[in-house]
């Protein structure tokens, strides 16, 4: 349990980023940093029509908030937004976004690039691609960078 | 013999044939590892689905589990590939 | 010389964090990973009444296009935008905006990290505080945490 | 003998009294630590000013130089404490 506010959503649909910064930090004085990570689908040089993202309703949600809480106890954030969209999305679109708040910059930074790295390997969501010529596509493979972009962060 | 909600994603899900089914086990399976090496007794499907078991992530109750976790009382009992979100 | 856009902006009044990221990425389909960073005005725990920051004008947009050159160079960015502003901003107020984008998620951590970290210690910007009493405040000291946060990027 | 603008920021500024002024320099003036050491000999509100010789700032033409760095034909010379902006 930590006392800084974590807003999570799943959701189909996409958001809006300075209205999220603004709920996160309305009212707020002491905030010094706010980073926000915004991810978007790329089309691949054109050759990606659309990206199909497949969750775990429930454990997704869940899994979010626990990658949150850690984030804020491990590097004292402010606040912390994650909102990570499923269905499908064009390139261009919004796939995620997280945004943590700190009195100082360099924990804002860390906490939002922990929380990415996390949310790529631990919560359950699954992408798919469609070929932009209307192939169906395969199932993306989980990278093994991310799995020791991910390691960084594990403590002696 | 016990009864428990399986929910599967992703190519799992789509090797398997469906989404989610009840299954009664038998006693002696008693860890993640056990229900996956029951689960390919069960048809080809299973067995394609599950074939590179060492890959395949398992969460009991909507938490990520070690193949060598019990998982005794466990409610619903999911299995699916990597997770690529992000 | 680089071929992504660089905007840069030095500017008393504040900025829209939300049109900022339109403009950066707008028609694009290629940029997988947008990060911003705002630095805001912080009270200090209520002793703070307002800011003022004095500029270099000139040298400091030449300057922070120097740095974000250089970040797009070092971590391949596709586009940035730093805006910072001047004159006397108060608790809760915006005070400088980074926005990067990159295919990558690190990269775009990464060059907003750098240039903050730049715009720090060479950027011709003084603060200067007043105190929420009315008493006039004197110059923010440089920190050596931040010319030690700069030393991390040099490169043997 | 050569003309420069000399420019003043944050608490150099507000010691020294200006913002900015044109000054005439002694051919003896090369590098941009004989113009600190110069610009000391011209008065208290300097000597205040410039007293810790090497945190003071030393820009040229708008870009950032070391105090070994020689000044000759440099149309604007800024002088300013640590930078505190971001």
């Amino acid at each position: 349990m930590t006392a800084a506010p974590v807003t999570v959503r799943v959701q189909r649909g996409d958001f809006d980023l300075a209205s999220e910064v603004r709920t996160l930090s309305a009212g707020r004085h002491d905030i010094g940093a706010v980073v926000t990570f915004s991810g978007l689908c790329r089309d691949e040089a054109g050759t990606l029509g659309a990206l199909e993202l497949e969750h775990y309703p429930g454990m997704a949600e869940a899994e979010i908030t626990r990658i949150c809480d850690e984030a804020i106890t491990r590097f004292a954030l402010q606040a912390v937004t994650t909102i990570h969209r499923y269905g499908k999305i064009a390139p261009g679109e919004n796939i995620v976004l997280v945004i943590t708040a700190s009195p100082h910059r360099q924990a804002a930074f860390d906490g939002a690039n922990f929380i990415m790295d996390f949310l790529k390997t631990a919560a359950p969501f699954w992408k798919k691609e469609h070929g932009a010529d209307g192939t169906a596509g395969g199932w993306v493979s989980a990278k093994d960078e991310d799995d020791s972009a991910r390691g960084r962060w594990s403590r002696d | 013999m016990a009864s428990v909600n399986l929910v599967y994603f992703a190519w799992v899900r789509e090797r398997i044939g469906r989404g989610e089914e009840t299954l009664e086990l038998p006693d002696s399976v008693v860890t993640a590892g056990d229900l996956l090496a029951h689960l390919k007794t069960l048809g080809d499907e299973y067995e394609a689905a599950l074939e590179h078991e060492n890959v395949i992530r398992v969460a009991i109750n909507q938490e990520h589990v070690d193949h060598d976790e019990t998982i005794t009382g466990a409610r619903e009992i999911a299995l699916f590939p990597p997770m690529t979100g992000g």
